[in-house]
């Protein structure tokens, strides 16, 4: 078993060397540019100096990150069960899924930028706007995907069910669900990076109010101060919260699927 | 059909033997014409057990619960669930892998766990689609004896699509041989031998006589 | 004490200095008022929060505003305008010669989607300026400073200053109030209703915040400054004391009709020179009862003029 | 063949039908509402100010329609062929995969309201910044989508490709791609929404310059001049736009999975 | 294996039989031991057909698609794949579906569109597992003569899976039993009977002997 661990862990630092790799030759190149070019550092920053205001305003940046943490994740929650319930809904009828979806694609196609002024007008608690707008911009993505799943259980699996005289119910916990899982993961991958953004984007349309402020708020003010370089530490720490949320979600995912879905099985190559 | 009856369908690949059992099994409704039950009353869920042609097995799920699958959906509690899962699968020769994925079984284990799925629900009417087709001659005889041993016991009907003429006279009172474009049956023969039959049966004349009939009739069937 | 909430149009800078120290130096409870700023943001529609009731009183921040309430029906009313001079500016880099209106024509300029329609608008009816020289302006220094040529919008109190500290540079920047943009800026806006029924309230809002406004500028401002450096991090000491430099300098306050009839003070005659401008652009039609967006009930009343 | 058409029309009339009576009963309510309620336009507006308002200004939303959906077509179709091509390259090989996917994921959540200033910066010509705005937003669904698809080809046909020497351009024209079309298509009506609200929001952000202009910029002006029941036809015209985006989509997939996938086989209820 | 031998595999359901044959065709690596091929070279694409024990078809493609597959990748015309594929379908009695899903087909149907697959090749070693298992009687046993006539005719090596023992002495002139657990091959029968072997063969004493012999062979396999 302690062998295996080592190899395990063997392995998956061999599998982050690659893309570390790479990330260090990027920084390096940009680095080198921006030296060699001298471009001042409020057009863009060296990476050195934006690692410089990471560490230097950790103070400021750090609970900023925590509170959109906190809204993208909240507002992912919400996605999956917002997404997950119109989901089951729309596959318990096709009447209802007809009836229903051309609402669901507005507000996909619901530009919050636009729409975030009328929500601050109709809600009046901020951090309830914001979770708003960044459940609108991740939803979807988990409802349609969802969908599709649910729509895709074998057929011959159905009709055994049907015979066997399986309620909606049980059709639906035993059959539907975990075809659609897969699906239904592939959109979380997806939304879990939109709820993000959602979050980030909501702050910068909505705002945050008083003294709670999140990554956006850090990123316009830097933005004003001309100080590029922590705008940009604040950039890449929503760059490496999404990596993070990502490689989080598609750890669940093969941990989900890893016994049976082709997907997860081991590769050769 | 009666009640207790074995009835086996053969017939050439195509000619609707997998349809006509989904048909009885009320999976697909007729284009014409209509399936009668005695008594006018349909068959409620969990009377009829189907063993599909292919194995349709839930990927997800491990052997066990593909087999308890049928008893969970009756609500049946989880503990006699999963001993009568074990029970039909040790008579299916499957004992130990419980806890296997479908995708880890070969063609015939994976045949074999879709026989079990649909003995542990004790069914009154068993539709079953070339069940043993893809399992080794002496798993397959063992089986045969299981299914009849089965049958006898429990007192429930059978229709049997089998590619084996041999087989299909074994086990059977009545053999329906079906022609395909349009699929319809071109000939039925009774099959008059007491049971159990037993393992010399197949060495009888009584049973010669019936395989080359059968035979003779599926020639007659394609041909036509 | 009667509570009122009035929102700002920008989160909290030297340009609300007024408003603040009317609050900090306790001019508001003088005047029987229990006041809660709530400063605005790129995409707080004032108007509209004031018109559903979130505010009672907003700031608004050109002559256009109560034109547009006027054309759309909005019941909403300027009654004090604190800034005698849109504080709007254009810049363009110390050493390009840009230096006056009539030698940008033509030039791409830095434009923001909000200022398109406002004194953009004089721009093109009054020096001739067209749509394709808009470039987007989305308040981020960047793009001017990367180019040695651009023109940029500003805020007089805000932009220059920045671009100085950014490049060492001090730009070029010339106050549009001074070459014949006649909006008013910085004005206090309530709704018809307010006006109505609590005419009183009005009126000592009014008067304090002018006062607030006179003292911001003539006394010390510190007490004021704590708390927009609290409700905007952003603003720093050095920030604050340039921009109210640049008020008293041009007379953003203090100027014009303000030295004759008070702080504040608005008058038909340079409503009327705004409106026909906006008129004669096609911005409005010819006969819209502009008057119904202003009105002088509450302001001209020479107070504090004494000092 | 013209009984079948006909009846084929009928159909889709009464599946449309439901949506619009539900569309009608929600536009009833809203604008019952708005009447009892006596709301004044500049807050909501009722339905009927907005379709006039619609109608009015179509002379100036039809041309802004218009210019939005250019760019909203125009970055689905290079998020289409970025995505795709990535996918394809990620499918290629697990090493470059592993090395290039954490950055996709970056591109992903990085907040267009954020770096639109700076792409502005590094991209002098508008239409061209405005595309790569609304690029980004809408390219990641259908990377992720397509790269799943393309591992969940069957294990089995796998096996008989290489059984028969096919070269890995022959695997993945026969093999991968065919299997991974439902997933991509799945990615293609999320990221057909994302590419609208994209060109939206972009112009939101990074602002149209001269004399295009698309219905952001109608919705910001409208906004600014208080004309709120054009604001909201500006709304409605992008969720039209959205539902016939999906709808076109939609049909697609259904046109070139029906003969295969469950997905998209007659559903008996 | 030889050659131009024809070997049949047989052995109790699970004892590994798919797997050598997975092994065999390079599709999976050995975990021990090797494979190895007459003169060291190892097979190129093309030279090996495999029937797996499941269809396998892509279902986006007609079964015409289905079956030119291996064609089209070794970059052969159009028009000569189609060609080629129609008289491969011809032989398994399919004329007619060319244009059909392989979800609208039989099970039978399937397996043989997968047949006319691995034949339409002309390898010159063919793998078989289970083809003809869904399949009725009498197509089974004109698909037995047509295997025999085209394996004299081409000279092609058949490792043949089946669980029927009658099938294995009537085609093969070699047949491997195998045991489960681990798999292994315990014992190897000649069937010394010369080709082309008539309609007679299966009514002489050689084949039931041979039939006999294996049988018991594979009580002893099972036990084992
Ligand atoms: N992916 C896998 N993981 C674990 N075990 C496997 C896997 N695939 C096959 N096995 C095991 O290998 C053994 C041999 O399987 P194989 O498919 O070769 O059997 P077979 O002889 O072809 O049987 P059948 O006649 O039923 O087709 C079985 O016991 C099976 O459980
Ligand atoms: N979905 C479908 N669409 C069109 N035709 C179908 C469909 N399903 C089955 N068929 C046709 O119906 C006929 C009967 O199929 P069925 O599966 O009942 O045959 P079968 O007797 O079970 O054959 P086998 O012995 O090969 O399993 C076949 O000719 C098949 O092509
Ligand atoms: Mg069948
Ligand atoms: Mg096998």
């Amino acid at each position: 078993m302690n062998g295996k661990l080592a190899q395990w862990l063997a392995q998956g630092l061999a599998k982050a060397l690659l893309p570390a790799l790479v990330g260090a030759l990027a920084l390096g190149t940009w680095e080198a540019a921006i030296r060699l070019f001298d471009v001042p550092p409020y057009i863009v920053p060296a990476p050195s100096r934006i690692a410089t205001a990471l560490v230097r305003d950790w103070p400021i940046l750090g609970p900023a990150l925590a509170f959109t943490l906190e809204i993208a994740a909240l507002s992912l929650l919400a996605a999956v069960l917002g997404g997950g319930a119109l989901a089951l809904l729309f596959a318990r009828s096709p009447l209802i899924a007809r009836s229903l979806f051309p609402y669901a694609i507005i507000l996909q196609v619901t530009p919050i930028v636009a729409v975030a002024p009328l929500i601050i007008i109709w809600v009046d608690n901020t951090v309830a706007a914001l979770l708003i707008c960044a459940w609108i911009v991740a939803f979807f993505p988990i409802l349609s995907n969802t969908t599709l799943g649910l729509n895709s259980a074998d057929r011959n699996l159905a009709e055994l069910f049907r015979l066997y005289g399986a309620t909606r119910g049980q059709t639906l916990i035993h059959l539907r669900l975990p075809s659609a899982l897969p699906y239904f993961l592939a959109g979380l991958r997806i939304s879990g990076g939109l709820a993000l953004i959602g979050a980030v984007v909501a702050e910068f349309v909505a705002g945050a109010g008083g003294h709670e402020s999140g990554l956006a708020y850090r990123i316009l003010e830097a933005g004003y101060r001309l100080d590029i370089p922590r705008m940009f530490a604040a950039l890449a720490l929503i760059s490496l919260a999404g990596i993070a949320i990502y490689a989080l979600l598609a750890g669940l995912s093969h941990l989900l699927l890893r016994h049976w879905h082709e997907s997860a099985l081991p590769r050769e190559e | 059909m009666r009640p207790g009856e074995f009835l086996s369908l053969v017939g050439p690949s195509g000619c609707g033997k997998s349809t006509a059992l989904r048909l009885i099994a009320g999976l697909i409704p007729p284009s014409d014409g209509q399936v009668r039950w005695d008594g006018g009353e349909r068959p409620r869920p969990g009377d009829i057990g189907f063993v599909f042609q292919e194995p349709t097995l839930m990927p997800w799920a491990r052997v066990l619960a593909n087999v308890t699958l049928p008893l969970r959906l009756a609500r049946l509690a989880r503990a006699e669930a999963e001993a009568r899962a074990r029970d039909a699968l040790a008579l299916v020769g499957l004992e130990g892998f419980e806890r296997a994925f479908p995708r880890e079984l070969s063609g015939g284990m994976r045949m074999r766990v879709s026989i079990a799925r649909a003995l542990v629900m004790r069914p009154r009417l068993l539709l079953m689609d070339e069940p043993f087709a893809a399992l080794d001659e002496i798993t397959r005889l063992k089986l045969n004896d299981d299914l009849l041993a089965l049958w006898a016991e429990r007192g429930l009907a059978i229709v049997f699509v089998t590619h084996s003429v041999y087989e299909s006279v074994y086990l059977s009172n009545r053999i329906a041989i079906m022609a395909a474009r349009p699929g319809r049956i071109v000939a039925e023969l009774p099959v008059v031998a007491p049971y159990p039959r037993a393992a010399g049966f197949r060495h009888g004349a009584t049973y010669g006589a019936a395989c080359a009939e059968v035979s003779a009739a599926l020639g007659r069937a394609m041909a036509a | 004490d009667d509570k009122v909430v009035i929102g700002t149009d920008w989160r909290a800078e030297a340009e609300h200095g007024g408003i603040y120290q009317a609050f900090a130096k306790g001019i508001y409870k003088q005047h029987h008022l229990d006041v809660e700023i709530r400063q605005g943001g790129p995409n707080l529609n004032q108007a509209q929060l004031l018109a559903a009731g979130r505010y009672d009183f907003a700031v608004s921040s050109n002559s256009f505003e109560p034109l547009n309430f006027v054309k759309n029906g909005v019941p909403i009313v300027a009654v004090a305008a604190a800034f005698q001079k849109d504080p709007q500016v254009l810049i363009a880099h110390a050493g390009s010669g840009l230096d006056r209106l009539e030698k940008m024509k033509g030039k791409p300029i830095l434009i923001s989607a909000a200022s398109r329609e406002n004194f953009w608008q004089f721009l093109k009816v009054r020096y001739g300026f067209t749509d394709d020289q808009i470039r987007p302006y989305t308040f981020n220094l960047a793009p001017f400073l990367a180019d040695k040529s651009a023109i940029m919008q500003g805020y007089l109190t805000s932009e220059p200053y920045a671009i100085e500290l950014a490049s060492g540079e001090k730009p070029l920047t010339i106050l549009l109030a001074d070459q014949g943009y006649r909006s008013y800026g910085a004005m206090i806006a309530a709704t018809q209703a307010t006006i109505e029924k609590k005419p009183d309230v009005v009126q000592r809002m009014v008067d304090a915040t002018i006062l607030g406004w006179i003292s911001y500028l003539n006394e010390d401002p510190s007490a004021a400054n704590a708390l927009i450096k609290r409700d905007n991090p952003e603003m720093t000491d050095a920030i604050i004391a340039h921009a109210i430099a640049g008020m008293k300098q041009y007379g953003i306050v203090q100027s014009g009709d303000a030295t004759t009839l008070g702080v504040g003070a608005m008058s038909d005659a340079r409503w009327q020179e705004f409106f026909a401008f906006t008129a004669e652009a096609g911005i409005y039609p010819k006969d819209l009862p502009y008057r119904k967006g202003y009105t002088l009930r509450f302001v001209n009343h020479k107070l504090g003029l004494a000092q």
